[in-house]
C-alpha cells in the first residue's frame, strides 16, 4: 500500500513558499511518510524543465487549472511530452501558462475536459466546494460544467466522504484527498493524503499504476484532517471571520454587519443545499480516516506555536523514531510514545479516545484545535437603544 | 463666556475617563444651571448622559454655548491631572478653544481645539422600572472582573430579596450572589422576579470610574436595557445599555 | 464531602500561584485530616509538595475524595480574591466541580471543572541532608533574583558557618554571603562543605509566593537535589529540585 | 585603592540611572577628594558632570584611578537595590572590576568588568548667564511631562518675574506659567528677557532622578545651552543643554 498525494503547488504559483523546487518536495514528502507526491504545476517549463531531471523519481505530474468560470479543475498527466503537448493546445486560451503554476485558461469546464482526455489525462475538480474557486460554487452539477464523468472529485480540506455522499450524483465517482500545500512544513505537505494499491517506477510508470487504481477503484483509504480544520467549514466573513448562520448571512446578503467584508458560504452549508438528505456510500468506498497534523498536536501540547523551533525538534524526534505521521496518530502504542514525550503522547491518547476538540474554520481562517469543547460563536445581532428610543 | 473651576482635577479625570471609553466625543450643553450631556457610543447600545449642577464647581461662569471635545485628546491632558491640582475649564470663544488649567504650584494650561458637533443631540428614552438595586460600586465592580474571566457576557436576575450577576463558560462557570443582608446591598426594591443579560465589555466600561465608597443604582426589567446611575465627584453620570436577547 | 474554609483567599492565592508556575494540573488528596498533593514538573525536574493540616482552616469537613485540578484556571480564579474576601472550598459531587467562593460584603461563586487525575500520585523520595540553613525568606528570594540578571543558574554552597549563592556570567559576576551573624540567617547546621549548582528559573518559581517575613529551611548536598520548605498561610509547602551536574 | 560606602543605595540608584539614559558608559575619576565625571552623549547635544564629595560617604578611601564604567550593566545592578541597602563600591585592581555591594541582611556582591576609557576626558564649557530660576523639581518635571503629550520640543522663556514652558502641536497646545509667587518657584533672577528651544526628550531625560523636593537651578540665555542643576543623595549633577535654533 503507497501513499499519496497529488495536489501541491511549486514556486511558480502564486502565495508559495520560495523553497518549493522538486528537490525540497522529494525530500520533504520522504521525511512525512509519503511514497509518491505529485509534482503540481507541470505545465509551467520552467518547472517542467526541472522535473525532468527527476524523472525516474517517486513522482506523478500533476497540475491545477483554473478556467473561464473561475474553477478549479486537477490533471494527472501521463508523461512529460503528454505535459508538453497540453501546454501547447492550452496556450492560446492562456496568458500567463508560461510564468504561473496554476494556469488561467478561457476555456468552460467542457472545453478542459475535452482537451485534457484527449491527451490521456486524468480530471477532476479541485477542492469541490469550496467557496471562491471550485466547481459547486459556480455550478449545481458537475454535469452541467463538463458534460460528462470526471475521474475523480477532490474533497478539499472543509470536507470529507460523509458530506460528499450525502450528495447523489457524487456517489458513483472516485474521491480524492490532497494537501494543496504551498510550502513543505509538515502540517501542510500531506496533511491529507490517499492510501493506494499500486507499484512505485518512474513519472510514467507511476501515472499509469495510479490510473488503474483509481480506474478499478484501488484507492483503499482517504486520509484527511478533520473537516472542521478546514478554512472554509463554516459560513464566515472572509474579512474578520466572524461565523454565520446560513439564514442569516442571506439576510445580511453576503456583507458582514460588523465589518462590512464579504461572508463566503461554508463547505458545510453548501454541501447541505446539495444534499437529499441521506448519507449513502457505494460499496467501493473507502474509510476516510481522521486527522490532525501531528505538528500541530505538538504545539498544542507544549502552547508553543507551530514554527517554532520546540515543536519541530519535538517533530523531528517523532519522526526519526517511527515510521510516518499516521503510526504515531493511530497505532503505535501510547507507552512507547511516552519515551519521547510525555505531553505529546498524551494529547495522542486523547486524541484517540475522540477528546480533543475542534474549533471550526471558515472565511479563510484555519479551524484550531484545543482540549475544551468550545461553543461556537455565530453572529448574534445587537439590539440597540433605537428600539426603546422610538416607543 | 464660560469658566468654571473645579476642586479636584483628579476626581474629575475619572469622569472624563469614562466618556472616553464608551464614546469618541461629545458636545457640552453649559449654561447657567451647569453642564450637561448627551450621547450613544457608535454603535448604539450603550448611552451616556451626565449632568454636573452648577453647585458642583467652585467657582462658575456660564452663557449658553455648545462645547465640542474630542475625548481622546481630552482624556490624556486628564490624565496628567497631580494630586491637588485643581481644575479649571475656561471657553476661548475667539480661538475656539477650551483651556483645560491645572493650578498647583504653578499653572499648566493646556489649550484644546474645538469640535463642532452642534446639532448632534441626542434623545434620551424614557423608560419605567419596577426593579431598583442600590449596591456599593466596588462589590458591582468586583463581581463584574470576575465574570469577565468566565464570559463575555452576564445575565442579571432581580427579585425582591436578591440580585445575581451570572457568567457561563465553556468549562467554568461564576455567579455572584447579593442578597438584602449583605454588606454590599443599600436596598433592593421591586415585586417580581427580572432578567436581562448584557455585554460584559460595555459594562466594565461604566464602572470604569467607581471606586470604593460610591454607591451605584442599577434599574432592571425583563429583555430591558440596564440604567445604571451614579455620582463622581458632584457629576451625575446616567447610563443605558441595550440588552442581549436570546432567541 | 469536601468543604474546607480559609481566613484568607488572599494568602491562600499565593500558594496557588506557586504550584501554577511549576505545573500544569495537580491531584488534592482530601481526607479528614486535611489536604495534601505531590507532583512532578512536566520535565522531571522539580517536585512540589502541599501539605494544609486540617488546622489551618476556619471550618473543614471532608471524606475521602481526589480532586483534579487545571492550574491555570484556578490561579486566574484565585487572582480575583481581593483584600478581606474569606476562601470556600467545596466540591460539588454530582457536577464534578470544585466550588471556589469568596465570601465578603456579597458571595462570589467561581465553579471549577475537575480532571480525572486519579492514579497519577507522585512519590516523594526520602533524602538525607547534614546541611540545613534557615533563613528569611526575602533575603534568600532577593539574592536569586539579583544572580539572575548575571546568568540562568546558581551554584549553592554551605559550610558550618556561611551559605553562599554563586552566579557566573561572560562579564560580570555575583556573589550573595550569608554567615551565621547576618540579620537573614536564623541558623545554619552541618559538618561539611557542600556545594550543588541548580537552574534558577526554578529557583524563582519556587520562591515566587515568599514574602517579607516568611522563614525558609533550605536543605544542601554533593551535587544533590535542593529541598526547600516554607509555610504560607498555615500551608506547608516542599520542593525538591535536581542539581545542575557540570561535567 | 578605592572603597567607598553610601548610607542608601536606592538613592545612589536615581544618579545611575540618570546617568544610564544620557549615557552608554563613563570614566570615573577617583581621588581622596571624592568622585568626578563627565560625559557628553553620543550625539554630543547633552553634556552631564557629576561631582560626589568625599563628605557624601559613609566611608570613603581612595588613590588615584580611573574607573570605565558601562551604564547599562551598572544600572541593572543598582536596580537591585533594596529599601535600607547600604551600597559599597570597591575598586579590584588584580581583577580590574568594580564591586558593587549590597549589605543588608547580608552581603551580595555584584563584580562589574571594567572598560578601559582612560583619556576620554571631557571638557566642560564655562559658559555666563544673567538668568537663573530656581524652581521645585517635581513641578519642573511635571510641567515638561505634559509639554511632552502635545510637541517634542519646548521654548523655555524667563523674564525678571516669569519662567514659562511653551509646547505648540499640530491641534492642541501647552503653557506652564511660573511666576515669582508661584509655590513652585524658590527665586527667579535676571533682569532681561531671555528664551531658548530645547528638545523635550534629553529635557525628560535630564529631570529623570528628580523627586519631589529636590529643588533644581536652571540657567538661560538666548538661543544659549541650557545649564541645570541639582543634587542626588549628595551628588552634584550638572548638564549642559545645547538649544534647538529656529531659523
Ligand atoms: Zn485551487
Ligand atoms: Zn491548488
Ligand atoms: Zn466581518
Amino acid at each position: 500500500m503507497i501513499d499519496v498525494d497529488l495536489h501541491i503547488h511549486s514556486k511558480y504559483s502564486g502565495g508559495t513558499s520560495k523553497d518549493m523546487n522538486v528537490e525540497n518536495i522529494l525530500k520533504y514528502s520522504k521525511v512525512k511518510g509519503l511514497d509518491v507526491v505529485g509534482t503540481g504545476d507541470c505545465l509551467n517549463p520552467k518547472y517542467l524543465e526541472e522535473i525532468k531531471e527527476f524523472k525516474d523519481r517517486e513522482l506523478v505530474l500533476t497540475v491545477e487549472v483554473e478556467d473561464k468560470d473561475r474553477v478549479h479543475h486537477l490533471l494527472i498527466v501521463p508523461s512529460i511530452s503528454k505535459a508538453e503537448e497540453l501546454r501547447e493546445s492550452f496556450k492560446k486560451y492562456s496568458k500567463n501558462i508560461d510564468t504561473e503554476g496554476r494556469p488561467k485558461i478561457e476555456l468552460s469546464g467542457e472545453e478542459i475536459f475535452e482537451i485534457a482526455k484527449s491527451s490521456g489525462s486524468l480530471i477532476g475538480p479541485a477542492h469541490a466546494f469550496t467557496p471562491w474557486t471550485s466547481i459547486y460554487k459556480s455550478f449545481n452539477s458537475i454535469y452541467e460544467c463538463y458534460k460528462n464523468k470526471p475521474d475523480f472529485v477532490e474533497l478539499g480540506l472543509s470536507a470529507d466522504t460523509e458530506m460528499a455522499d450525502s450528495i447523489r450524483e457524487l456517489r458513483d465517482i472516485p474521491f480524492l484527498t490532497n494537501s494543496d500545500a504551498h510550502s513543505y512544513y509538515p502540517h501542510r505537505l500531506g496533511r491529507e493524503f490517499n492510501r493506494v494499491e499500486m507499484t512505485v517506477g518512474n513519472i510514467e510508470e507511476n501515472f499509469e499504476e495510479l490510473r488503474k487504481a483509481i480506474k478499478h477503484n484501488k484507492i483503499y483509504a482517504n486520509i484527511g484532517v478533520f473537516p472542521e480544520l478546514g478554512k472554509y467549514h463554516l459560513t464566515a466573513c472572509s474579512k474578520c471571520y466572524t461565523k454565520f448562520k446560513k439564514e442569516d448571512a442571506e439576510r445580511f446578503n453576503w456583507r458582514c454587519p460588523e465589518c462590512k467584508g464579504l461572508i463566503k458560504k461554508g463547505v458545510l452549508d453548501r454541501v447541505k443545499e446539495l444534499s437529499d438528505g441521506k448519507i449513502e456510500h457505494p460499496s467501493f468506498r473507502p474509510p476516510y480516516i481522521k486527522i490532525i497534523p501531528l505538528l500541530e498536536i505538538i504545539s498544542l501540547s507544549t502552547g508553543k506555536g507551530v514554527y517554532s523551533k520546540t515543536v519541530n525538534t519535538i517533530w523531528n524526534k517523532f519522526i526519526e523514531n517511527f515510521k510516518n505521521e499516521i503510526s504515531i496518530l493511530l497505532d503505535i502504542e501510547i507507552e512507547e510514545l511516552k519515551n519521547i514525550n510525555e505531553r505529546v503522547a498524551k494529547t495522542i491518547e486523547l486524541f484517540r479516545k475522540g477528546e480533543i476538540y475542534i474549533i471550526p474554520g471558515g472565511g479563510g481562517k484555519y479551524g484550531e484545535i484545543s482540549f475544551t469543547p468550545k461553543e461556537i460563536n455565530y453572529y448574534k445581532e445587537k439590539v440597540t437603544l433605537d428600539r426603546w428610543l422610538s416607543c | 463666556m464660560f469658566k468654571a473651576k473645579l476642586e479636584s482635577a483628579k476626581e474629575f479625570k475619572k469622569v472624563v475617563d469614562t466618556m472616553a471609553t464608551l464614546l469618541d466625543e461629545i458636545c457640552l450643553q453649559v449654561n447657567e444651571e451647569g453642564v450637561r450631556a448627551a450621547a450613544m457610543d457608535p454603535s448604539h447600545v450603550a448611552l451616556l448622559s451626565l449632568n454636573i449642577p452648577r453647585i458642583a464647581f467652585e467657582d462658575y461662569q456660564a452663557d449658553e454655548h455648545e462645547i465640542g471635545i474630542e475625548l481622546e485628546a481630552f482624556k490624556k491632558i486628564m490624565n496628567r491631572a497631580k494630586a491637588k491640582d485643581k481644575l479649571i475649564l475656561e471657553l476661548d470663544e475667539e480661538r475656539n478653544r477650551l483651556n483645560v488649567i491645572f493650578e498647583n504650584q504653578g499653572k499648566r494650561k493646556f489649550s484644546l481645539s474645538l469640535l463642532d458637533l452642534s446639532g448632534a443631540t441626542t434623545k434620551v428614552p424614557e423608560l419605567e422600572y419596577h426593579n431598583v438595586i442600590t449596591i456599593k460600586g466596588d462589590a458591582l465592580k468586583e463581581a463584574l472582573k470576575d465574570a469577565d474571566l468566565i464570559s463575555d457576557h452576564v445575565i442579571m436576575r432581580a427579585s425582591p430579596y436578591e440580585f445575581k450577576i451570572e457568567a457561563k463558560g465553556d468549562l467554568n462557570d461564576f455567579t455572584a450572589e447579593f442578597s438584602s443582608e449583605d454588606d454590599a446591598i443599600i436596598s433592593i426594591e421591586g415585586e417580581e422576579e427580572v432578567k436581562s443579560a448584557f455585554n460584559l465589555e460595555y459594562l466594565l466600561d461604566m464602572v470604569k470610574g467607581v471606586s470604593k465608597g460610591d454607591i451605584v443604582k442599577l434599574y432592571l426589567g425583563n429583555d430591558m436595557p440596564l440604567k445604571m446611575e451614579y455620582s463622581l465627584a458632584g457629576c451625575e453620570l446616567m447610563f443605558l445599555l441595550a440588552p442581549r436577547i436570546e432567541e
